[in-house]
């Protein structure tokens, strides 16, 4: 009985290691997914009604040469109705997610931000561990 | 000790001669200005263990964090269950105003040097409670913090990320247990 | 079990002595306050003290149109989000008059049973590092990593998916994902016979739970829980039965009973409900129809016509409700959640009184209550 | 668990039976359906369901409708049948107090207490009416009536 489930526990030693080595490398992450979002500077009206949207006021128009949105991570709920509802396309999600900042005003990301390529891409960070 | 004068104050006089007094937190301001303050920085980058406290959606990811598929033990990051053993406390979601003596109380009782991680957005401003009547938002006013995660709730490798910023911050001499802000009345 | 053991008194006896679990505890899922009072190891009154992650949510829900309470709805109980999207696409659904379209339908399916499995998994999981079985803490949370995989692929996130839609879901499956699933759910099923095995052959975990907290059909039905409690003692009360919603009329399914109503038994009804689960999913996998899989048009705002609903569903803990009022407006008028971690919570008091301190952890972590959704 | 016919003709006997206190009868689809009942006897109404096979109460809720009136709904199952009985008992605004249900359902203890904090509405006889979710000194403000000040907290 006990001895069988030690059998269990031993047999486990021999299967291949799950672990994703973090900051390495990232996994697949899958076409869905909602990370940062991603601004189409030439494709954008500042229209707002993604600020209409948001339910958690997260987005602001705030005026960069033209008017483009800005967003509050802090506040952002990544759930993706922004995106759904942009009538141009001006938005999309991106994989990226690292967001982790140091100070409370870093996680105010401005439109230049937001039109900014992915770092971990850019680092070849993508890849290896499809589960 | 060379520098005898450290932390020698009015009871010299009451001394024998060729004997040098001293106190833990002069000995803690010495070790500070001197190049051992990096060999404790480093100790301290390197075993940060974390207090399993889940608050909310972003509780689940913390427990993810710390089995198989992200395995803190990696950098040193294990989950302890008590906040005497913890090193850092991760508000992992929104503080109601019953909840917040509480969490004030679990912070007291964390020894020094600690730190404090906002995982996800409800600890960050509310969330999607920030206009709600029982949340208490700008937790940053009333805790140290050192690392902001947003995410709704952050991956576990976003989470991962926010502890190596973390030692990141350690290794600058740039964290709250260093540098405290005036306003928190030197937590 | 005593029925009228709501709230605590004061220690009399020197021999009685008052026990504070929480509210930062490491058995606990979520924030609450335990206040036990104990004669030698014998529990003799239990209350519970909820409420410190209230939100106010049903307030927020009455400030915020429809859509935009959509992906809030995710956050009320956050290893659910999927049963409570749809809920409350159901519930709008019934109140604008429209139906989801028949792909649609199957995709909610798979994915709230996707959602069951993670759900339990981790709960079975909790549950075991609170009985003092650590390895198997690890062994289910591995295995739960494919599921959210799985469901990361669909809906775009692990926690708080935000994936139904009035009338449809948000996307498609994505390329090549049928066999993504049956490969995962292939292996996870291997893996939980195998967890369930050890489970029922460890002898030391057997008289850790066997004949422990025990609750009959009779006194769950007074005490008002549902879900695998209900379940575990006996009672065939399963609202995907019983009330069949989306597909599941076209599924085959048996509904998992056990007899005993103790700690083991919650916890079996949970590892051969993953089991059930795998299999819906194999069906739906096989049985999903091509078509659209939302309405033409999603419009930003709602208005549904003036009138009420009550919709509810079976959640991975039991009956999930949602009351909605509408007012012809864009918002709500009001928004009832009735959760069944709340029920559960409250029945959990009685049940610990007479029993022992040390079976504490093993009697709340088998109930699978979620503390955000009982505070909500 | 009883054995009795439970289907949507309680709501017929239910009017039968109270006929000056159930109004407002509506089946609106298979497993739904809603009455109006008067507040005083709620707790006749509620035995006979109990009686009659309906043996869960699943949820206890407050509405306000502002100046003048609130009301009180119970939703009834049964864990046999899928038929949901919605029950709405309106009270004065001013002086909301209606007879707790805690003798008959023992469940209703936590709704009629979280009823109580967020709407005011006072449950005679409940064992604890104190507050379940909020803290105590919030107790009075009623949240979630439509008139409450304190939302939106933008400190």
């Amino acid at each position: 009985m006990v001895l069988k489930n030690l059998q269990i526990t031993l047999r486990t030693v021999y299967t291949k290691s799950v672990t994703r080595l973090y900051p390495e490398e990232i996994m697949d992450l899958p076409d869905a997914f909602r990370g940062q979002q991603h601004l189409d500077m030439d494709k954008c009206v500042g229209c707002g009604i993604c600020s209409q949207m948001c339910p958690n006021d997260v987005i602001e128009i705030v005026k960069s040469g033209k008017w483009y949105p800005q967003f509050d991570n802090g506040h952002c709920m990544f759930c993706g109705l922004c995106v759904d509802f942009c009538p141009n396309g001006a938005l999309s999600m991106t994989k990226h997610f690292e967001l982790a900042c140091w100070t409370k005003e870093e996680t105010v990301y401005s439109p230049d931000q937001l039109a900014a390529p992915n770092k971990a891409e850019l680092e070849g960070r993508t890849g290896g561990y499809t589960k | 000790m060379e520098e005898g004068g450290l932390g020698m104050g009015e009871i010299e006089a009451e001394l024998p001669p060729n004997v040098t007094v001293t106190s833990a937190s002069a000995i803690q301001e010495f070790i500070k200005n001197s190049p051992l303050q990096k060999i404790v920085n480093w100790g301290r980058k390197n075993s940060l263990w974390f207090m399993t406290h889940p608050m909310g959606c972003c509780g689940i990811e913390q427990i993810c964090v710390g089995v198989a598929h992200y395995d803190t033990d990696r950098f040193g990051i294990i989950p302890r269950c008590s906040p005497r053993q913890a090193d850092v406390m991760m508000i992992s979601g929104y503080v109601s105003k019953k909840y917040l003596p509480a969490l004030k109380r679990v912070w007291d009782q964390m020894l020094e040097p600690r730190w404090i991680l906002m995982m996800g957005e409800c600890a960050i401003s509310g969330g999607p409670w920030w206009e709600s009547y029982s949340t208490v938002t700008h937790l940053d006013e009333i805790f140290p913090v050192d690392i902001y995660i947003p995410g709704c709730p952050p991956r576990p490798e976003a989470l991962l990320q926010g502890f190596i910023e973390l030692q990141k911050k350690i290794v600058a001499e740039q964290d709250r247990t260093v540098i405290p802000n005036p306003a928190d009345g030197g937590v | 079990m005593t029925h009228e053991a709501t709230q605590i008194t004061s220690p009399t006896k020197p021999s009685e002595i008052l026990l504070h679990l929480g509210p930062q505890h490491p058995l606990q899922p979520g924030p609450f306050l335990l206040d036990l009072k104990i004669e030698g190891e014998t529990i003799r009154e239990a209350e519970l003290k909820i409420g410190y992650i209230h939100k106010g949510m049903e307030k927020v829900f009455e400030d915020r149109t429809y859509l935009q309470i959509l992906p809030l709805t995710d956050r009320i109980c956050y290893l659910a989000s999927n049963s409570n999207n749809d809920v409350y696409c159901r519930g709008v659904e019934e109140l604008l008059g429209i139906e989801p379209t028949e792909r649609a339908k199957y995709l909610r399916v798979l994915t709230n049973e996707l959602c069951r499995l993670q759900s339990h998994l981790l709960g079975i999981g909790e549950y075991a590092t609170d009985v003092g079985f650590l390895t198997m803490f690890i062994y289910m949370v591995r295995e739960r990593e494919g599921v959210v995989s799985l469901l990361e692929a669909i809906t775009g996130s692990r926690l708080n998916h935000n994936y139904a839609r009035f009338g449809g879901v948000a996307n498609d499956l994505p390329p090549g994902y049928k066999e993504m699933a049956l490969k995962t759910l292939g292996e996870l099923k291997k893996q939980v016979k195998s967890h369930d095995e050890m489970l029922s052959s460890d002898s030391i975990y057997l008289r850790r739970t066997k004949g422990v907290g025990v609750l009959t059909a009779k006194e769950a039905g007074e005490l008002g829980v549902a879900g695998p409690p209900l379940r575990a003692a006996g009672v065939e009360y399963d609202l995907r039965r019983m009330e069949p919603y989306l597909v599941y009329d076209d599924l085959d399914f048996k509904v998992i009973t056990q007899t005993d109503g103790d700690v083991f038994s919650r916890v079996k009804v949970r590892l051969l409900e993953i089991l059930e689960s795998i299999y819906i999913i194999e069906q739906c996998l096989d049985q999903m129809p091509s078509g659209p899989y939302k309405q033409d048009v999603t419009p930003y705002i709602t208005r549904p016509k003036p009138g009420e609903v009550y919709a509810r569903i079976e959640d991975p803990r039991g009956e999930m409700g949602m009351y909605i009022i509408s007012d012809g407006s864009d918002k709500p008028y009001r928004f009832r959640i009735r959760g069944p971690a709340f029920a559960t919570a409250q029945a959990l008091p009685p049940l610990l009184v007479g029993g022992y301190v040390a079976d504490v952890a093993a009697i709340a972590a088998s109930m699978d209550s979620c503390t955000s959704e009982v505070d909500r | 668990m009883g054995d009795e016919k439970i289907d949507k003709t309680i709501m017929i006997e239910l009017s039968n039976t109270f006929k000056d206190a159930v109004s407002d009868v509506d089946v609106p689809s298979p497993n739904r359906a809603v009455a109006r009942i008067d507040p005083g006897k709620v707790k006749e109404i509620m035995q006979f369901l109990l009686d009659n096979g309906f043996d869960h109460l699943s949820c206890v809720s407050g509405v306000d409708y502002p100046p003048d009136k609130m009301e009180v709904v119970y939703h009834v199952t049964s864990y046999s049948a899928p038929l949901v009985i919605t029950l709405k008992a309106s009270l004065p605004r001013d002086d909301p107090n209606i007879d707790s249900l805690c003798g008959i359902y023992w469940n209703a203890n936590w709704y009629e207490r979280e009823t109580y904090e967020l709407y005011g509405i006072k449950f005679n006889d409940c064992p604890y009416m104190k507050v379940l979710l909020l803290i105590e000194e919030m107790e009075g403000e009623w949240p979630l009536r439509k008139d409450y000040a304190g939302y939106p907290d933008l400190t």
